[in-house]
């Protein structure tokens, strides 16, 4: 289960070249999931894996509090898909890392990642760390005794992988192509998302009751914010006493002024990678927020965070031909 | 206590403004001099600029018992610090997308142009807002004391 | 926090009395949190009332102020100084207006007390957080750079050297003198043009304290009010100006003959040449552009030769000066709607077309034909000569919509000087509206009116056609109603004032704005015409917009009286409401960079810095933040939340 | 000839008609008389162009009543040199469509004698026909 | 051989056929077949300006439909009316969706007018080959004739449907230079000749006349050259008053004609006034052109 000849051989020299000091990866779990693991010697990057199973939140490790209070562990290589990379774009153009700080190891050809979530609703009798490809449009699960299921990929894959426009990585120091060039089919990517449909197709006073029943069930373990790779604030305003934007409370007043504030924050800057959901312990539809916001700014204002590195910051400029709603007020 | 309990006369909303000093709050001043009358509903935030307003104070306005928000700043291209009112419209328009994906009427958050001699266009602006807001009646999605 | 905070209602006479209970507002305000002392008083803008403020602070110890009464606009000065006095930092002061936004728009119901209380609260909670706050003084350069060597240009540096500070004038040309330089005689009094320019000339060439740049163009500007960098590029003479004595001998030598850009074509110049005889500096130039000598390579050096105190040195390289000031003077003057675009006038088929400013050079005794009026063509004097007003000007469709405002009088006056030098010489004006609204202006065109040859004919021309060596001009007399046809030998254009070239690129670099026709903008029409809208930068003359001799020098001493208020003070005093970091909390992300209109902050090892001198205080940076780690002192966010907390419910 | 102003006639006022007709702002006229200086019909006119745009400004009604714009040839010269942007051949456009629509027309077939009919060529028949009959 | 649309509109069957003919056969010369469209009908000149009287572009507009027919892109015409007038028309029609829906409803049995037909003038399309290409094809050069090019009005105004700059047009300037001959630029070749005035007065067309060929004369000129019917009837056939010399009035296409190659008798149609023939003779381009 472990890495590519090529791939393998390729991170040990970044090691003996002293390009980096360690290898941020995935390795297998004992379920059907994989875990982000920080390769500090040569050796441990045989646990590595690329199975579409593994798919966890590397990035988050390279901007939270544990990254900034070990900096040995710049320069740093990550293999990172497609949409990480738009990730690492949005994180240099704000200036939380250094380009020169990251090597980035660019999977190509990727064909999404599985939601162990999803696949494990689907196939409960599931034990173990299975051997998982995606092939074209169907995800196969082998096991030593052979093939066990054959499932559609819209089915099993992550949201954000329904609707990837970034199959390829936007920027590598070194390129490896997880599907063969000769087998590689562009997977389709769905544009239409039921839940933000939903949602658009209320009244305010139906929209409010659905927030209102998921915002009450929020116990503020910020487990979204430390999950988030944007948010790497100091001192997080949520938290803050002077002044005091949020209250401690937990009830439904102030979880709605905390999500609303944190969505405000990342307005323009978060790419809808949807692990503020996966991490909320008690299924918060947190991912609805972030892709409605997503393409909101896309359809107004044309912007898709993460593009460009050197990017300014959506709310930091602004453009006379703004279509807004003062525009559409005063006609 | 002089503070009536508002919900047992006939509701009246309340309306928080963040004017901008050089445009919009002038021309609240000159509605003023003119002696033009507007509801009372209205109490104003003087900032330098529109470009000053953060989302935060929008949502704390209606956590503090605002049924709604006049953001009202210099017509774009006259801003006394060139494009403050340009960033106040990107946030603004974000902001209130937002709080109507979730279920706050749009109409609650008005962002407006006032300049600094359009003393009956505030006064208008005021009317208009204070109605519309009084037909959606008090703000109870997520105030911190009940209305 | 300040929890000894003074209220003052104001009554205001009956202005706010008549719509709100001031004693129920002020029992209200005194039982506040954070409120020492409330109490209410009739005018608390007059001095008793400011007195009761001082008493009160003092007897009651308090630490913040709150005065209910009209709006911040009108007194916050007056009462800043009462508190300053009295020993509070003026900037614990707030103002609730309870006048403009309350009495006076609403109804003397319950709910505009409620209101007007809750504006008092409002203005408590953010007085019990103000931070006292210094005003920050910034250092000031007391030197100025005056970019145009005009009269404009002239005349303020002069008022401003005279006041004793260094002035640096900065000339495009090779020689001061401007579009005046160019005229003959002045209306309405006929004063010849360079008998009044050539003393200023000269006084501001023999003043200690300023430095001419000529051949010198301003390429960057950087800094702000008070403290300005400003790169001057001086372009090479190639004529030592210590060695050259204006002897003239390197003329005759010079092969090279070219037209005159001074004379606008009408004359000829040698390719080393002064533009007029009074020019300063006097100082003859080289004009490498039409010399023989191309680039390195010299092959005719008989000017050089003909040079006796060998002051001519063909390797003179450009060079640049890096200036410090502390304001600018833009005095960059005023050009003419170029004569081919007016194709209906066939100008570029017919020398004897000219426009008002090669008129002034035919009048000119300098001028290519030693004022003897002679047309281009054949050098005859004309017989006839037709003047076609608002040639450009108010014509929105096809050139300028506005009105030059001077080609009524220097065309009345062109019209007087032929009459003289060609006495039975035949005048056509044509004219829509004569305009002359300055002092002794119309008595002036009345006397040219009077004279017999010259006919002023309502009506503009439509188009020109030469016929047999002459001009034929198709008018029409709208007093009439009938068309007019004349036949005249020369035809002068009174074209539209239009800015001078390069204003454009000057207005990028120095970061001031210019209205839809090209003239630089004024901070205020009406109230300041002579600031830009950039603080520190000044206008002066035509730049800014049409107007006269007399306008232009009343305008450039307006200019520099600015430049001189500015000066009066040792440093400059700057509002402290400007932007302060938070370093601790600063992430380094840049999103406030970007946001500033100033570019007043940047980033230093990865933490936001704030420069005080362009800061203005606006706060588009601190919602920008997401960690809250920068905004203006005075309306700082804890603040603000405090007046919601206070006003929502 | 004493001249009313806006008399009250119960037809909408001709300013207004005029107006309508050509979709020109008659008000923004200043009456330098540039239409009028360069019109090559201008002799033969018994008002000029201007002055039939002033008495339109003015509202006078008989201002249908001159014969300046049957002498329009319609060349656009005025058209293209009014600074204010006026264009004047609409306006003498509209005033003769005002004259046609009051039933009077300015040519006649048979108002031509036969000999000279064989000589014009049809742009000259046509052009004429088209701009002087309802 | 590129083939283009051609509408040629009432005159130039009949009164200025000279023009029509030399006009295919210099076009043939310069490899362009110029193909009259099957159907036509008259161009409703002149374009008629006030609001309201949309009944009268639907002249125009049907030329348009029949070009859109017969599946050009683009139609040519020599008359300089007719292009004002087609032009007018499509521009308005373009700048005007409404107005375009309601005439095609009105012209219920013709098909829909999309509004995709350019309106070509035949000295734009000259133009457009560029001197030097016309110069290569000249056989005959028109070396010593002094011709001064009179535009007229509807050729260059409105702007909107001029072909040139409305106070200082050069397009038959360059042209005439191509052809080798001695251009002279008269004021006066934009003022009006007095149109269709001719037919309720007649006495302004010889005033006009005569102030045409006088400054024409004044500067120069031999010859007169112009592409507009009307103008050629008010300046050669009415001309100035009879005491009052006249030049010759050409069509610019029977000069172009002839500076190609093409026989005098085929471009020199017997309807001019004032025979051309003594003058061209005097320049020898009645003989055979040189190999």
């Amino acid at each position: 289960m472990s890495l590519p000849q090529v791939l393998d051989r390729h991170l040990r020299d970044l090691f003996g070249s002293g390009r980096v000091n360690s290898v941020l990866g995935a390795i297998p779990t004992r379920g059907p999931l994989g875990m982000a693991q920080l390769a500090r010697t040569p050796e441990e990057v045989e646990r590595f894996t690329l199975s579409p199973l593994a798919c966890p939140n590397l990035l988050v490790h390279l901007t939270s509090k544990e990254a900034r209070l070990d900096p040995t562990r710049f320069p740093l290589a990550v293999l990172a898909r497609g949409c990480e990379t738009r990730m690492l774009n949005q994180i240099f153009s704000e200036h939380g890392l250094r380009r020169d700080q990251v090597y980035v190891v660019g999977l190509a050809h990727c064909p999404g990642a599985i939601d162990p979530r999803r696949l494990s609703a689907q196939l409960p009798v599931l034990r173990g760390f299975p051997e998982a490809t995606i092939e074209g449009e169907e995800v196969v699960i082998r096991e030593e005794s052979g093939e066990l299921a054959r499932l559609a990929r819209t089915e099993l894959v992550l949201e954000r992988c329904r609707h990837c426009q970034n199959h390829e990585p936007l920027i590598d120091d070194y390129r490896f192509d997880l599907v063969e060039e000769a087998d590689w089919i562009e997977p389709v990517s769905v544009d239409e998302d039921p839940g933000v449909e939903a949602i658009d197709a209320m009244i305010p006073i139906e929209r409010w009751a659905y927030w209102r029943s998921q915002l009450e069930r929020c116990i503020r373990c910020h487990a979204c914010r430390d999950a988030c790779p944007l948010c790497y604030c100091e001192n997080c305003i949520l938290e803050r006493h002077t002044p005091c934007w949020v209250k401690r409370s937990v009830n439904l007043p102030e979880n709605t002024a905390y999500q609303l504030l944190r969505v405000m924050h990342l307005v323009g800057r978060c790419t809808a990678c949807g692990e503020c959901e996966r991490a909320c312990p008690v299924d918060l539809p947190l991912g609805l927020m972030m892709r409605k916001m997503e393409n909101l700014v896309r359809e107004y204002y044309g912007h898709r965070s993460g593009l460009d590195p050197s990017g300014e910051h959506l709310l930091s400029i602004f453009d006379p031909r703004d279509t807004t709603a003062t525009a559409r007020l005063e006609q | 206590m002089l503070i009536g309990d508002r919900k047992q006369q006939s509701y009246e909303p309340r309306i928080v403004a963040f004017l901008c000093n050089w445009c919009a709050y002038a021309g609240a001043d000159l509605a003023g001099t003119q002696r033009l009358s507007y509801p009372p509903n209205v109490r104003v935030i003087r900032l330098m600029c529109s470009g000053r307003v953060d989302p935060g104070f929008i949502i704390e306005a209606f956590l503090e018992g605002a049924d709604g928000v006049i953001v009202a700043g210099c017509h774009p291209g006259e801003c006394h610090y060139e494009h403050g009112n340009r960033l106040a419209e990107r946030r603004m328009t974000t902001l209130q997308h937002l709080l109507g994906f979730i279920g706050i009427e749009q109409a609650r958050v008005r962002l407006a142009w006032v300049s600094a001699a359009e003393g009956r266009k505030f006064a208008q602006l005021i009317e208009t807002t204070v109605e519309e807001v009084r037909a959606l009646g008090p703000f109870q999605q997520f105030p911190r004391r009940a209305p | 926090m300040n929890n000894r905070v003074g209220v003052f209602i104001c009554h205001c006479g009956k202005n706010i009395a008549r719509t709100v209970d001031v004693e129920a507002l002020r029992k209200e305000a005194a039982g506040l949190p954070g409120v020492e002392w409330a109490e209410d008083d009739m005018y608390l803008c007059s001095d008793p009332g400011q007195q009761l403020i001082r008493e009160r602070i003092a007897e009651q110890n308090l630490d913040a102020v709150v005065v209910a009464a009209c709006s911040p606009t009108l007194h916050t000065t007056t009462f800043r100084r009462a508190v300053e006095s009295a020993g509070v930092n003026p900037f614990r002061l707030e103002i609730a207006n309870i006048r403009e936004q309350c009495s006076w728009v609403h109804p003397g119901t319950a709910e505009t007390t409620h209101k007007a209380a809750a504006l008092v609260r409002s203005g408590v909670e953010k007085a019990r957080r103000t931070q006292p706050l210094e005003p920050i003084h910034v250092g000031l350069q007391r030197a100025v750079v005056v970019i145009g060597g005009g009269v404009a240009g002239i005349q303020a540096a002069l008022d401003i050297a005279e006041a004793g500070y260094p002035v640096h004038l900065v000339e495009q040309g090779p020689n001061l003198g401007g579009r005046m330089a160019q005229l003959s005689e002045t209306f309405p009094t006929l004063d010849c043009s360079s008998c009044i320019l050539t003393p200023k000339m000269v006084e501001v060439s023999h003043h200690p304290l300023v430095t001419i740049h000529t051949l010198a163009e301003v390429t960057d500007v950087e800094g702000s009010i008070g403290n300005f960098q400003v790169r001057i590029r001086q372009q090479p003479r190639y004529v030592i100006a210590e060695g050259c004595t204006g002897c003239g001998d390197c003329v005759p030598a010079c092969p090279q003959v070219v037209p005159g850009e001074f004379d606008r074509g009408l004359g000829a110049r040698k390719a080393i040449y002064i533009p007029f005889p009074q020019a300063v500096p006097f100082t003859y130039t080289l004009d490498r552009e039409h010399c023989l000598n191309q680039g390195p390579l010299i092959i005719c050096d008989r000017c050089a030769q003909a040079c006796e105190p060998r002051a001519i040195d063909f390797d003179q390289q450009p060079s640049e000066e890096l200036v410090e000031a502390g304001a600018i003077v833009l005095a960059t003057g005023c050009d003419t709607l170029p004569l081919s675009h007016f194709r209906e006038y066939g100008h570029d088929r017919h020398p004897d077309v000219i426009d008002g400013l090669m008129f002034e050079r035919l009048l000119s005794a300098s001028g290519p034909t030693h004022g003897e009026i002679r047309r281009p063509s054949d050098h005859r004097v004309p017989k006839s000569i037709a003047f076609v007003q608002c040639a450009g000007s108010r014509d929105p469709e096809r050139g300028k919509a506005y009105c030059s405002q001077i080609c009524c009088m220097y065309t009345a006056k062109h019209a007087l000087l032929y009459h003289h030098a060609v006495p039975d010489g035949k005048v056509y004006i044509f004219y829509i509206d004569i305009r002359a609204g300055g002092k002794g202006y119309e008595e002036f065109v009345e006397r040219v009116r009077a004279e017999d040859g010259i006919n002023y004919i309502r009506g503009k021309v439509a188009k020109l056609i030469p016929k047999d060596g002459k001009l034929e001009v198709w008018g029409v007399d709208t007093l009439l109603g009938e068309q007019v046809k004349v036949e005249v030998d020369l035809v002068v254009l009174a074209t539209a004032l239009v800015p001078s070239q390069g204003i454009q690129e000057l207005a990028r670099v120095a970061r001031v704005a210019i209205d839809g026709d090209g003239f630089l903008s004024e901070a205020h029409p009406k109230l300041r015409p002579v600031e830009s809208q950039t603080r520190g930068i000044y206008l002066a003359g035509t730049a800014q917009g049409p107007r006269d001799i007399s306008a232009t020098v009343a305008h450039a001493a307006g200019a520099a009286s600015k430049v001189l208020g500015l000066f009066s003070h040792d440093e400059l005093v700057e509002e402290p409401t400007i932007a302060r970091v938070n370093e601790a909390l600063c992430r380094g992300c840049s999103f406030c960079v970007s946001v500033c209109p100033y570019d007043a902050i940047s980033l230093h090892e990865g933490t936001a810095h704030v420069n005080e001198t362009l800061c203005r205080g606006c706060g588009a940076c601190t919602p920008a933040c997401f960690a809250a780690a920068l905004g203006p002192r005075g309306f700082e966010d804890d603040q603000i939340l405090a007046q919601i907390r206070a006003l929502a419910c | 000839m004493k001249t009313s102003m806006g008399s009250g006639s119960t037809r909408i006022p001709l300013r207004q008609q005029v107006e309508e007709l050509c979709e020109q702002s008659i008000g923004t006229c200043y009456q330098c008389g540039n239409c009028s200086s360069g019109c090559p019909m201008g002799p033969w006119m018994d008002a000029l162009p201007n002055q039939l745009i002033r008495r339109l400004q003015l509202g006078l009604e008989d201002t249908t009543r001159f014969a300046s714009p049957w002498v329009c040839a319609s060349c656009f010269a005025c058209g293209v040199r009014c600074p204010k942007g006026i264009d004047v051949p609409r306006v003498m456009e509209a005033l003769r469509v005002v004259g046609l629509r009051s039933g009077e027309d300015h040519i006649g077939p048979h108002t031509i004698e036969k000999k000279r009919l064989s000589q014009l060529p049809q742009i000259a028949l046509v052009a004429h026909m088209r701009k002087a009959t309802g | 051989m590129t083939s283009l649309a051609y509408y040629p509109g009432c005159s130039l069957k009949r009164f200025a056929s000279g023009c029509e003919i030399a006009g295919l056969e210099a076009a043939r010369r310069l490899g362009i077949e110029l193909v009259e469209l099957e159907r036509w009908n008259c161009c409703g000149t002149v374009f008629s300006m006030s609001s309201g009287e949309r009944m009268h572009h639907l002249g125009s507009l049907r030329n348009l439909v029949r070009v859109q027919e017969a599946g050009y892109p683009e139609v040519v015409t020599m008359c300089a009316m007719c292009q004002n007038t087609l032009r007018q028309v499509n521009n308005e029609v373009r700048g005007d969706g409404d107005s375009l829906a309601m005439m095609n409803r009105f012209m219920d049995e013709e098909p829909a007018y999309r509004g995709e037909v350019e309106v070509l003038h035949y000295l734009t399309l000259l133009d457009r080959l560029g001197s030097e290409a016309i110069a290569a094809r000249v056989e005959r050069p028109l070396t010593g004739l002094r011709v001064a090019p009179y535009y007229g009005c509807t050729l260059v105004r409105p702007p909107s449907a001029g072909i040139d700059d409305p106070e200082d047009p050069n397009i038959m300037e360059r042209l005439l230079e191509a052809l080798g001959a001695k251009v002279v630029r008269d004021p006066m070749r934009v003022e009006c000749c007095g149109a269709y005035m001719g037919v309720s007065k007649p006495g302004t067309i010889n005033v006009r006349a005569s102030a045409i060929h006088g400054s024409a004369r004044n500067s120069g000129a031999e010859a007169l050259a112009t592409m507009c019917p009307l103008c050629a009837h008010n300046l050669d056939a009415v001309g100035p008053a009879p005491d009052e010399p006249a030049l010759v009035v050409f069509y610019f296409t029977q000069l172009v004609a002839l500076a190609l190659g093409a026989k005098p008798e085929q471009c020199l149609a017997a309807t001019q006034r004032v025979d051309p023939r003594p003058l061209l003779s005097t320049k020898g381009l009645l003989e055979e052109p040189q190999p």
